[in-house]
């Protein structure tokens, strides 16, 4: 599974993107943000409040129930603020 | 239907677009623009622009489709800036070919109202004491629900 | 707010024009862009625009103020072409400078939408056999319409 | 009186402009409409059918039974067809 970050989802993590093989426990964006969260530091700060993040899963934006499998692209981010 | 859209750091030449435009939709009796500046407002220094790029192209190319479905078009060009970028610096274009004016202003204005709300880019201001993100807009939210039909 | 109105035979660049409203308009968040060309429909081999000097600098300008007076516009630009003008050839621009896109647009679309119907031009089509006066319109009455209140 | 005449107008008049001393009777634009007429040729054919005519005094779009004096700029025209 790729992970990808941005604005300040990605600061406060430290990095832009990463690989991660999910546990068979992760069956959605919602269960992948609280394992991240469970890493502590950098990512409890960032997904600390999740009604403040969204996510997209294969570029496409989705809601926190949304399942994911091990070959997806996952991102979060703030809300866009748009161009 | 001609359809450019390109997202990068690079500076644009309005004129240039618009008659690359112009040769490509042959009949067009219409070019609507619109260019979009920084402003320097409350001492802005510098705006950065990030995006996610694989779904910035998607998601433009989608609404410019929706676009192409809604207005009878002869041609469209985006073209979205992103990195750092100064007050009074163009960030984004926007230009609709059609044989009649009427379509070439809408699809312009609707194109441009969801590059601003749903286009997934993410500012952060520059100012001489620090940077802050930007927190989305509840009324260009408005602007984009206004052709939801 | 600069206002600058041209009515001419001559050809113009709508990108150094664009160039220029915006080196008025410092504080401009937003350049909304109207460029008309004649279409090239039915063999149509020529347009000749007639018009009223003094009428039409001072209609347009008439126009241009309403547009200043209902939305807060930072810069206008008009340039209209008279004489004989071949199909793809450009024969109208505007460009309106404001803070935001919203009061751009309205304005542009507002100033087309009175130049295409109420200033004083008269056009003749020009084919292979012959010339014609051409009639108003009144789709074009409609768009007009839609600004009364 | 400064007359102005355009597009066919001015094409079946034969010109564009011309100055006129108007008698005493032309009190608005449909009297001075009618004394045109009343020349007959191309003057005729113009002015046949007044509603196909539109007017303006000193540069403002009236209606034919608006008042004219002698030092008016009157012109006569086909409704405007816009740019």
């Amino acid at each position: 599974m790729k992970l990808l970050y941005f604005a300040w989802v990605r600061q406060k993590i430290g990095r832009s993107e990463e690989m991660l093989s999910p546990s068979s426990q992760i069956a959605t964006v919602r269960d992948l943000a609280e394992a991240l969260k469970a890493r502590g530091g950098g990512y409890a700060e960032a997904f600390g409040d999740l009604s403040r993040l969204r996510a997209a899963v294969n570029q496409d934006h989705v809601a926190l129930d949304t399942p994911v499998s091990p070959d997806d692209e996952v991102a979060f981010f703030p809300p866009v603020t748009g161009g | 239907m001609s359809t450019r859209i390109d997202i990068f750091e690079d500076d644009f030449d309005a004129g240039a677009e618009i008659a690359a435009l112009k040769a490509q939709a042959g009949g067009a009796g219409a070019i609507a623009t619109f260019t979009g500046y920084v402003r320097g407002e409350a001492n802005l220094k510098a705006l950065t622009l990030e995006h996610y790029p694989a779904m910035t192209a998607r998601e433009i190319a989608r609404h410019v489709a929706e676009a192409k479905r809604r207005w009878p078009l002869l041609g469209v060009r985006v073209i979205h800036r992103v990195g750092r970028l100064v007050p009074g610096a163009q960030i984004v274009f926007v230009a609709v070919a059609s044989a009649h004016r009427a379509a070439a202003f809408d699809a312009c204005a609707f194109i441009m109202d969801y590059l601003k709300v749903h286009a997934p880019f993410w500012k952060q201001e520059e100012y001489d004491d620090g940077v802050r993100w930007v927190d989305a807009k509840a009324s260009d939210d408005d602007a984009a629900a206004k052709w939801k039909r």
